[in-house]
Order: C-alpha cells, then structure tokens, then sequence
C-alpha cells in the first residue's frame, strides 16, 4: 500500500427513520436524488472532484443496495489499484459483530483500514448531504491554520441553530467553544459534521475515547469537545454555497424543488465539477406530440405523453397520455398510465400508476409519499 | 457465453456521409442522440458474451479511438482479450491492402485465441441483434457460414447500394447479388456474418497471395457454392446508413417509440462513453414536441420533430424543426433552424434563420459559428 | 446488474490451523506461495482465465490482509464494473451479526448477492487449494451431463481416502453414492470440494437446509448427501493435473519442492494460463559474483550475495555473502545475514535472521517454521 | 500533493539508439531488464502526486504508446487529468513544428487545468528523483524557473551533448551551455524542470508566432537572464542515456548493488507494464554471477554480468557474458554471447558465438533469428 497524504472516511450507516417507505430497503445515503443520482453520489463526487482518492465508506443498515451502487468505484473515478474506494461494513469477529456504536467508534474500529495508507490527513464526512464542496480547500486552510482538527460550518437560520452543532470562533476562526444541539444557541455557525483531523492526533482521541464507558462514541458528542476542553488547536472553515440535509420526506422534496427555480442555487451543470452516478444506459428521452414539459429535469429514458410541470423525473419513467404531474418528484422506472392526476408528491422507483389514479391534490399542504414497487390504482389512492 | 472473436471490419466498403465523415471515420459518426454507430455492433457483441473484440481501422481513426479509449465502457479493458484496435495495413509497395490484408497481418491474433468462431460485422448496419442466437442457428446449422439478413421492401426503403441473399427453401443462400434489388421485398445482407475460425484462417492465408483484398467481393461472393451457407433472418428494427440522407431518415426514424424501444432496449441495452451529464432542464419557457432530448440539454426554447445530443443548450425563443442537434451545440435566442444537421459544438448566433431541404437536410460542420 | 451465466463464490474464510504461525494474522488463503503468489491467487486465476468474470470472495477470519490483496481485483482482471470481484464478510444485522455457520451457510447468506446477477449455474470453490483448472470445461460438462450439481473428483491414493469426500460413480459419471470422510472408503475418487450447482436448485437445497435445525449447514456433510438422497441428477467431473490442500506445514513445505522438480507437475510458466498476483514494483534480482544459484525459484528484487539451493526465494529477500540456504522457502523481504545456515526451513514473510545464525539441519526429519516479522540471532534459534 | 501538471517532452532532442530506435522512440527503448525509460520519469511524477500527466510524441509512437496504454499500470487511467498523449504537430506548411507548435495545440489543456505548475521533462535522463522536493524548492526560492542537474565529473562520465549550468553562489543559474564540457566537474542539465503555468503560456503564445520551435534552445536559454531561474542538485544515480555506448554503461552500472538500490527504491518505486511472469527458475545447471535476472526467464546455463530481461531462456551450456539480453529472447545450447545487446525475442540458435567489442557492444535487432 502507499502513503496517502489524506483519505476521507465517509459515514454511510444512516437509517434515514424520517424518509419513511423510502428507507425500508435502502439506507438513507442510497436514497435516489436530482433525477439521476443517490444522495451518497455527491459526497463521493466531491471527493474525486477534490482530488481524494481513497475513500473508506461505512456502511451497517441495509448496505446491500449501497455495496453494489458503489462496486468498484468506477462511475467516481474511484476505481483504482491503490487506494480508490472501500466498502467498510461492520466486522465480525469469531465472537460475533455488532453494529458501530457511534460515529467516532465506526472509524475506531477502522484504525486498521486507515493506517495501510499511513496519511497524515483523514476527512470524516457523511453521505446524508447535498452539497458541493472541495475538500482540498478545506485541506489548504487546514494546514495554513495549522490546525489539528477543522471542522466545516455554515450559517444556518438562527431559530433552527438548535438543531445543529453551534461554534463560537475568534478572529482568526479558531474554535473557542462547541456546543451539540444547544437549547438558546449563542450565534448561528453550524457543524456540518465535516471534519479533517490530523491522524496522529485523531488516533490518540479515538483510542482515549473508546476506554471511556461513559461516552457514547459520537465526534460531535464527545470526540469534539474534549478535543476543545484539552486544548486542541481547532480551526472553522466557513462554507458557501448550497447544503441541505434531505431527511424528511418533506427536505426531500424541497431540495428537489429547489433544483426547479429559475437560478438554481445547486449547478449541476458545472462541467468542472460534475456529479458523477452509476450510469444506467439509457437512450435520450422521448417527449410524445401529445406532451407539454415545462420547468422540469427529465433524466433519459423517459416516455412523456402527458403534461409534466415544475417534476422531476428519474430515468425510465413512463407518463401516459392526458396525465398531469405538478410539483412532483417521479423516481426510476416509475410506470404513470394515462390521465393520472399527481400533485406534490414523491413516488417511490419502480411503483406502477394505473390510469385514472389521482395521488394528491393542488392545495395540500403536505408532501404525499408513495413507496417502491408499489402498484396504485384510482381506488386505493392514499391521501396525506 | 459464444465461443467467438468480434471483428468490426472498417478497412473496408465503408460509406461515406459527406461532412459527417470529413473528420472522422464512419463507424464514429454520432447518432440517436447519444450513440456512435459502432456502439450498436459493439454492444451487440459484448451483450452476447463476446470478450474479445478487434476493430479494423481505416485512416481516419483519431476520433474513434478516442471514443473507445481502453474499451472500459463495454468491459473490454481487460488484460487478456479485451479490445484490439488494429492500424490499417498497406502492401508493400505502399497501396491500400483491404481487410484481407489486416486479416493476414493479424492471423497470429486469430490462430492463438481459442475461440472457434468468428463474427465479422460493419457499423453501419445500426440494429440490435442476440448474436446469441445466430450463433446458435450456426451451429446448429451446420454451416461453414452464416449471413444475417433483414427482410425489407424496395419500396418503403431505401435499399441502394444493398447486397441482396437469395435463400433457398431449406434456409442455405444460393447466392449474394450486388446491386440488385427486386420490386417489393429483399433480403438484404446487414454485413454481418459468422464464419468458422478454421475456414477463416484458409481463405485469408489463400486469397492473399492472390491479391486479392476484399473478402466479401473477392472471397466469399465468389465462392459460395463451395460451402454450407446458412441465411439468418434479423426480424428487429434496421438503419442502414450509407448516405447523408439515409442518416437522416433513420434518425428521425427513432421519434416513433417502437423504433426507439426496439433499438434500445430489445433484447439489451446499447453502452457508450458516458459523460456524466445531468438530467435535461425544461424551463418555463420550453416547448417541446415530438423530439428526443438527452441528458445536460438546457430547453428554453421551441422544438420540435427533432434529436438533441448530450449538452445543447437551446435559448429562450430558437426554434428548432425536423433537425439533429449534436454535442455542445449552442442555439442562441430568436435562431431559426428547420431541416439541418450541426454537427458537435456548432454555434448558432441570436436570430441566424438556417433551412434545409425536407430529404436533404442542409449539414453545418463541427465547430462551426454560424 | 446484468445476468450472467455462471458467477463464482470463493470461500476464503479459512482459519489453516495445522499452518501454525503462518496463519496468526491471515487467513489460510492470504498464505504466501511459490515464490510470487498467495494460496487464493491460483483460484481467482482459475476464475479470470476460465472466463468467469463475477466472484464473490467469502472471508471471515482475519479478512483484513485478505480484503486489500484482493483489492479492486485488478490482478486477476477481475476490476470490472459488471461483476468482478466483491468481497463479502459475514454480514452485521441491527441485532448483531457472526461467523458463517459452515460452507453452505455461507452460500445461504448471500443469496442476496447472488440473485442480483441472476445466475444460471452457481461454482462454489475454496481458496484453499494449489491448482491449475479451467471451470468453463467443467461448466460445459455440467451442461452435457445435464446434471443438477456436477462434483470435481480427483484420484487419490486409497489409504488417503478416508481424508476426503468420497464417490461412486456409473459408467456415464453420474454420482451414485457420496460418503463425507469414510472410515472405509470404498473407492479412490475424492471430491476436490468444487461444484457447480443450477442456481434454482441450488438456492432450494439451501433454503431447505436453513430450515433443518439438525443440519450443520456444509455441502460435504448436508448439502451433497441431501440431494443425493432425494435423486437430483449429480455428475462427476474428473480433473487430472496437480491439485494440493497445503493445510499444513508440511505439505506448504513439499508443494514448495514439488516446484522444483526436474519437470514440475504445476507449470507457471505456461503463457496461456498465467497466475496472477499482486504486483510488488519491484526491479530483477542481482545475483552477486560471490553467489550461486541453482534449482531455484528466485523473484524479482532479491539480492543474492550467497549461495542458494534448491529453495524458493519471494520477493525482496536479502542472502548475505557466505550464507547457505537449502531446501528452504524464503518469505517476502526476510532479510538474511552473512554466514547464516538454513535446512529445510519455511521462513515468515519480513523476518530477519542475523549474521552466523544456523536453522535447521541437513538430516532433520521435520520442516522448521519460523513466523512473520521475527528477528532470528544465533543464540535463539529454534529447532524443531 | 504538488499543484502541478506533468509534461514528458518527447517531441524533440530525442536522442537515437541506432537499432534500438529503429522501430521504438526512445522513451520506450527498454532498460534495467524490465522498464522502458519513459517508467523511470513517469513514475518519478507520479510519485510525487502528480495526477495529469502529457506525453508529447513524436513521429514513433506505436510501441510507445502500446506501452502506456490507459496509464493503468501508474495509476493514471482517470476520468479527469490521467494520461494525455498528444500527437507530434506539424505547422501548416507541413514541416515538423517542435515542443513549442505541441505547447501552442495544447494551449487549451494547460489553460484549463487549476494546476499552478508544470514539470517539463525528457526520457533518456534515467534516474529516481523526488519532485515534490524540487516543488518545494522552487516554491521556497519564488523562482520563475526552476532547472535540474545534477554535479558529474567529465573524466568519470561521458559529457558529450550535455548542457552546463553555470551557478551563483545564490544558487541562480547564471547561464546555460551547449556542449561546454569543463574539466572536472560539471553542473549537468538534467532537461528537467519546473515553470510556472502562467510563464509557460506566456512563453509560448509570444515564441510561436516568431517560428521557433525549441523551447529550451530558443527561449530558455536565450532569455535567462529575464527570469529568476533556480537551480537544484540531484544527488541520487543519474544515467544519461544518449548513445548506445552510454545505454550500454549505463545499464552496467546497476549490477552495482548501490547503483541498483539507489534507481529503484530511493526514494520510490518505480512503475511498468506488468507482464504476470512467475520468478526465474534456475536448473542444476545454472551458473549466474553478477547479474540482474528478472521474472520469468528459465536460466539452465551460465550468465556473468549480464543483464536478462522478462521471459528470458538461457539452454543447457549457453554461455552470455557482459551481455544485456531483452524479453522473450532465447538463447540455445552452447551457444556463445558476449559483449552483445540482443533487442527483444531474439532467437539465438545452438552453437552460434556473438562477440561484440568491449566498449561498443554488437546490438541485433527485434525478432532477428541468428
């Protein structure tokens, strides 16, 4: 193996409980996003785009799906012989296996896996996010700080601070203070749970923390703050640009409305930085005489005949003549028949839609979810 | 899995499509809004189990082998096997040699591989074909050969420059004819064929000396009555493209969903360079009818009866009729375009009003600012 | 994923008990072999030039060395984004996980894996063994037999029998009775714990067996007998050729010097059948003008200052001047000091034995075993 | 990882090895019984961290290129950056335009990339160099241009054809010589360096249009005195490979131990083509001093201070001394070698005796049959 100046160790374990029917097989890092992606492809993405090139991705709830969408690494460049990506599921010992206790154990019980490549840098990230980021950056400010742990933050509302991780900075963006999920949040920095430590020093933490019973093994939990209380030179890298957390139903489809604004805040267009996906093979889409196809993203594969507005639709979605999609998110091979009514909804890959269905309705407040693999028909439509 | 080699013969009889072609083989001329013609004989190949392809190169080969590149996105990178490009080979005294010459500078490819049977095919025959099948027909068969045809009718299609099989009633053909098309229905010869490795090998190892160089005309037309030929009849959808307008005809051909799930999709997936695009964007202002639009397309104008590559951008208020839009091409506002072809990376200024014939679309070469 | 005809599942989580220290941190497969490989190498070449591009590998004990020398398969050619080779450990549920209970539970627990290619035939082999094979002829024996399960026999001598699954076989091949190590075999022909199953009825017998509260879930003791008993048309298929378990020291020690024969029965020197390893970068070996050399296997960057006799050197391994090595394998980068004697030795990998040390004697019965990464002095030198 | 682009300059002042550049260029003229020399400076890039490597080529590429492929054995078959090799260029009016018309093509490439740096340098300097050492450097000084070389001494080395640095105490060069050889010692140009991107476009849209096409005769060493040019010393083993006596020294000198170490472990390893050979196999026969052996050769004769590359067999009785025997050759019962460079699958028969000269070895061609 050969020494690699900084390996990212990327956390893909998440249930994702909040997404409902859409997590039952996947984890939430596997769940389909932006019409032709999973929502773990654009952290890995970032990370090939940023110039990393071994990535160990943690998986332990339901890692089948994950295992083979990530495979080799080939669709993120990941594909190589040293270094590339490795699927980590949780390691079971002639006494048995359990699952990893908390973020900072998952990497403990990868010390083995990180120190083949000997770094001097490791990137913790998770694979719950939409975002796009350059990781090297954050390296470069890391070292020009010459930080021992850095953690990236954003500003975040703050009436929702309390949801987050809270870090008070001096001038120099030094941490002076960390605060988990305060209940009066003194600023609005948010954690991003984004890390680069220096490995020496995040190997010893890591060891001190798994001979504490009482910690529960969480970086932001413990790992972080005893980091600060001990006197660690800790540095914020403020980010700019797009984040969003996709897990519930409702972020989920926000986010994928957001893609539908005039100036999308997230460009997937950028050709310097593209979002890379498991390519399905699918031909250029067909937009029928019959359909009408406005602010939307269309992925290949599709056959339009009816009207699709304000959607997105996933590769190989079928809509029938006369049918009306509004405000709606339409995952892979979802089959819609003809005059099918869909207003504010998401539906799940692989659901087929029978004619005359009518799943939601134009002035519902709430987001209407429909599985995988589902089969719908006029008479069993559910409501919210 | 077949026990056979693919070649894909472009040393040779390949027709040229005008500007399409000034720059880049035949076999790398982009069609169906996504595709190369040679990713439909390529995939066909791979989809059938074939694991070692090689490709017969003419002179102009730049482009196709960049678009092939290690052969990764049709699992042909491999160590052993894997794909094989072969450089176009001259006699000595400098001449073209035909594709009988590559066979002979390239025999030892042949001789040390263990495969038994050889699939020889062209790329401009686009279909989707179960080589899987035909090799079982061979098999069975019996025969020294096999030829796929396609049943077609003179009269609907465009059938100049076909070589046309006459298949007797037990399924043997008695004979290939050049040119030669009847009123009404043809069995026209796709240029695709299965040939024992073995019977191969003779006929190369003999023709040669002889100069000649083309197997097709000098070899096979000539001789059949020597051999066991079996005739198999490809039932599935055909673009033969051997002319601009003949291109045109079988894109536009893909608007009508059959085509387009035929060719796609029956029996197997069709594989090419991926390119990482994002999903095509609508915008409020898109109108779109009747059109194939692929993927990193930013629609904000009018189109329609039309194929749109990978990453065109179409400007609020162009409008875009009964043409082929490929690669990159940027359609400004206000731009009018009715019957063209643009080649990759065209660029169509505000308000330019471009025409083509309804059959002879008028073609705009790659990177053209118009 | 794509359908593929026949995929492979490699049971690569043997502990190799009888190999002592070779095998405290590897698993038996990881063990080095003939001068360039380890065990699992002949297999996963077995796989790359018999045409079969899908292999799952089955660790569990000690996966980690196992897990990186695998990699992303490119070695064996098997870094293929449609199939290739996946490492499958035993799988952690929320609840917790453990070791696979035999070899068929093994194969049970991955039907997940394996259906996701939709397989017409199923080979289950071991990584285990030293052989040269090619399974597509199996495979087309299987086909012409039409048989259920085909079952890879080898000759063995008769009063070895009774290590070994044992068959009787009709005129046509087909099995007729199978015995699990008999006390008194009644024939010669073993089963080489290799078979190729029809995936349906494969994926029966083992739901049928996870069903059985008596079973202990292995093909030779369950499985096999099982399908037996209830008349499923089971072939043999004959293999001739070199094939060696080198379970333990002894025989690691022979299928060494099997190597250097006058005509090794194994030739890895065959072009259209390579074996294929993980490669080490490293230059050709210099053999000093104080050296000699003969009926030796030597690989690339050894430095050979002494004298070397019928012995195996890895990769990366030192022979100071005046030294003597006979009868010995080298493991890689063992380091070897001036006047060092060595007889009839198995040398762990990055060991290091000083000047004037002597191991091992000319007229010692037994193999003297020295572990990885141990530093040998003269005064300590272990005899048998 | 170093903010830097990789050129390997291949396009001009390529050195010719006589036979062994008959047929290859010379960055894939085989060397150390198993490399190319174009895997000493790849590997050295890659090494470093270098992830966007370009080849500029010359007019003899095939083998060269057959050898890299997709970059896969350096870890350079990517989807972004990777391996780039780039065709010779020529100007309109149809002559050979130099490394300046392939910069020019190329402009495009650099402009695009976000690398700050790049690192231009030949093939035939063989040697194990840390780049992200002279990056450091260079960045430390605030040099515009940094230039390699290493100290050699013109009564040990042959300094034909090298290019003098003249130093200042503060370590500036002050000035750059053409075949000036001192007595003694000799700051030695390694025909490696490291330029600011920025400099080097500028450079080379300035020089382009004057019609030079050298850039280190016409620029570099014309404008030094414009720049703040660094210099930094080399101090590992350096083989300046420029004619068939200097390959042939060369390539002796790594049956030196050290010299064998210092190449090709320090400070890393080096790279190539990986052929799957299994070690070498030595009979009861075998009589092998002082030479390097490399996988799969099947040694049953005698060999001193002889280098034999991959797949070499050595029959019963065959005696090669002072010889450099390349991949796949054979070598038959008693036959004789000495002071000979037999190029790759030679086949030498019984009996036959080859005697070159001491100092000028006799080199036989490819696949000869002798």
């Amino acid at each position: 193996m050969f020494k690699k100046e900084c390996i990212a160790m990327l956390l893909a374990g998440g249930e994702g409980r909040r997404l409902g029917l859409l997590t039952q097989r996947l984890a939430k890092p596997a769940v389909h996003f932006g019409g032709k992606y999973r929502i773990i492809d654009f952290t890995l993405s970032n990370c090939s785009n940023s110039g990393i090139d071994t990535v160990g991705v943690l998986t332990q709830y339901q890692p089948l799906v994950l295992n083979s969408h990530i495979g080799i690494g080939s669709p993120w460049d990941l594909d190589q012989k040293n270094g590339g990506v490795t699927v980590l599921p949780p390691f079971v010992e002639q006494n048995g296996g359990r699952w990893y206790k908390g973020t900072a154990n998952a990497i403990y019980q990868n010390l083995n896996f990180i120190e083949q490549y000997d770094p001097q840098y490791v990137l913790v990230i998770s694979g719950d996010h939409i975002y796009k980021m350059d990781y090297s950056l954050m390296l470069e400010h890391h070292k020009a700080q010459q930080a021992e742990a850095s953690i990236a933050v954003i500003e975040v509302p703050i009436q929702e601070a309390s949801r987050f991780g809270i870090m008070s900075v001096d001038e120099e963006l030094r941490i002076t203070e960390f605060e988990e999920k305060p209940k009066h949040p003194k600023n609005n920095l948010a954690s991003m749970g984004i890390y680069i430590f220096n490995w020496d020093v995040l190997r010893s933490y890591l060891l001190l923390d798994e001979q504490n019973p009482d910690s529960s093994n969480d970086f932001g939990k413990d790992v972080i703050p005893r980091m600060l209380r001990e006197g660690r030179r800790m540095s914020a890298y403020r980010f700019q640009g797009y984040w969003k957390d996709v897990g519930t139903v409702e972020s989920l489809w926000e986010a994928h409305m957001d893609l539908l604004a005039e100036k999308p805040e997230l460009d997937m267009y950028e050709p310097e930085w593209k979002i890379y996906a498991v390519n399905p093979n699918q031909p250029p889409h067909y937009i029928a005489p019959t359909a009408r196809v406005q602010r939307s993203l269309v992925n290949e594969g599709c056959l339009v005949y009816g009207t699709v507005e304000h959607s997105v639709l996933f590769y190989g979605v079928h809509v029938g003549a006369g049918s009306h999609i509004q405000d709606a998110v339409i995952m892979p091979n979802v089959k819609i028949g003809r005059n099918v009514t869909i207003h504010k909804a998401i539906i799940g890959a692989g659901t087929i839609i029978t004619d005359d269905a009518v799943i939601g309705s134009p002035d519902s407040p709430d987001v209407i979810l429909i599985g995988e693999n589902d089969y719908i028909q006029p008479a069993i439509i559910p409501h919210s | 899995m077949p026990n056979a080699i693919g070649v894909i013969n472009l040393a040779i009889n390949q027709p040229l499509l005008h500007e399409l072609t000034y720059s880049r083989s035949t076999a790398a001329v982009p069609f169906g809004g996504r595709y190369r013609l040679i990713d439909f004989v390529l995939s066909n190949m791979v989809n059938c189990g074939v694991k070692k392809v090689a490709v017969f190169t003419n002179n102009n080969s730049r482009s196709l082998m960049d678009h092939l590149g290690s052969g990764k996105e049709w699992g042909l990178d491999r160590k052993q096997g894997g794909l094989f490009i072969l450089p176009p080979s001259t006699i000595p005294n400098g001449t073209f040699g035909g594709d009988l010459q590559q066979f002979a500078a390239n025999l030892d490819y042949f001789l040390r591989s263990k495969e038994k049977y050889v699939i020889i095919s062209s790329s401009h025959m686009v279909c989707n074909i179960d080589f899987s099948d035909v090799m079982r027909s061979h098999v069975r068969s019996g025969a020294d050969l096999t030829l796929i045809y396609k049943e077609l009718n003179s009269q609907t299609e465009d059938l100049s420059d076909s070589i046309t099989l006459d298949v007797g009633l037990n399924g043997r053909v008695r004979a290939m004819r050049d040119s030669h098309i009847e009123q009404g229905s043809n069995k026209v010869y796709m240029r695709m064929m299965v040939i024992s490795k073995e019977l191969l090998v003779d006929l190369v190892k003999r023709s040669v000396s002889q100069n000649y160089y083309d197997l097709l005309r000098h070899v096979i037309m000539r001789n059949l009555d020597r051999w066991h030929v079996n005739a198999y009849e490809y039932k599935g959808y055909l673009g033969i493209i051997n002319s601009i307008t003949n291109y045109y005809r079988n894109s536009m051909n893909l608007l009508k969903p059959e085509n387009w799930h035929s060719l796609f999709f029956c029996p197997s997936v069709i594989y090419t360079k991926v390119k990482d695009e994002a999903p095509a964007i609508y915008s409020e202002h898109a109108r779109v009818t009747n059109s194939l639009i692929a993927n990193g397309c930013i629609v904000e104008g009018t189109v329609e009866n039309s194929i749109l590559f990978r990453g065109v951008k179409v400007h609020r208020g162009a409008i875009i009729r009964n043409s082929i839009i490929m690669q990159k091409c940027e359609i400004e506002a206000s731009a009018i375009l009715e019957n063209v072809i643009l080649d990759k990376e065209v660029h169509v200024s505000v308000g330019t009003w471009l025409e083509g014939e309804k059959l002879v679309p008028a073609v705009y070469s790659k990177k053209s600012v118009i």
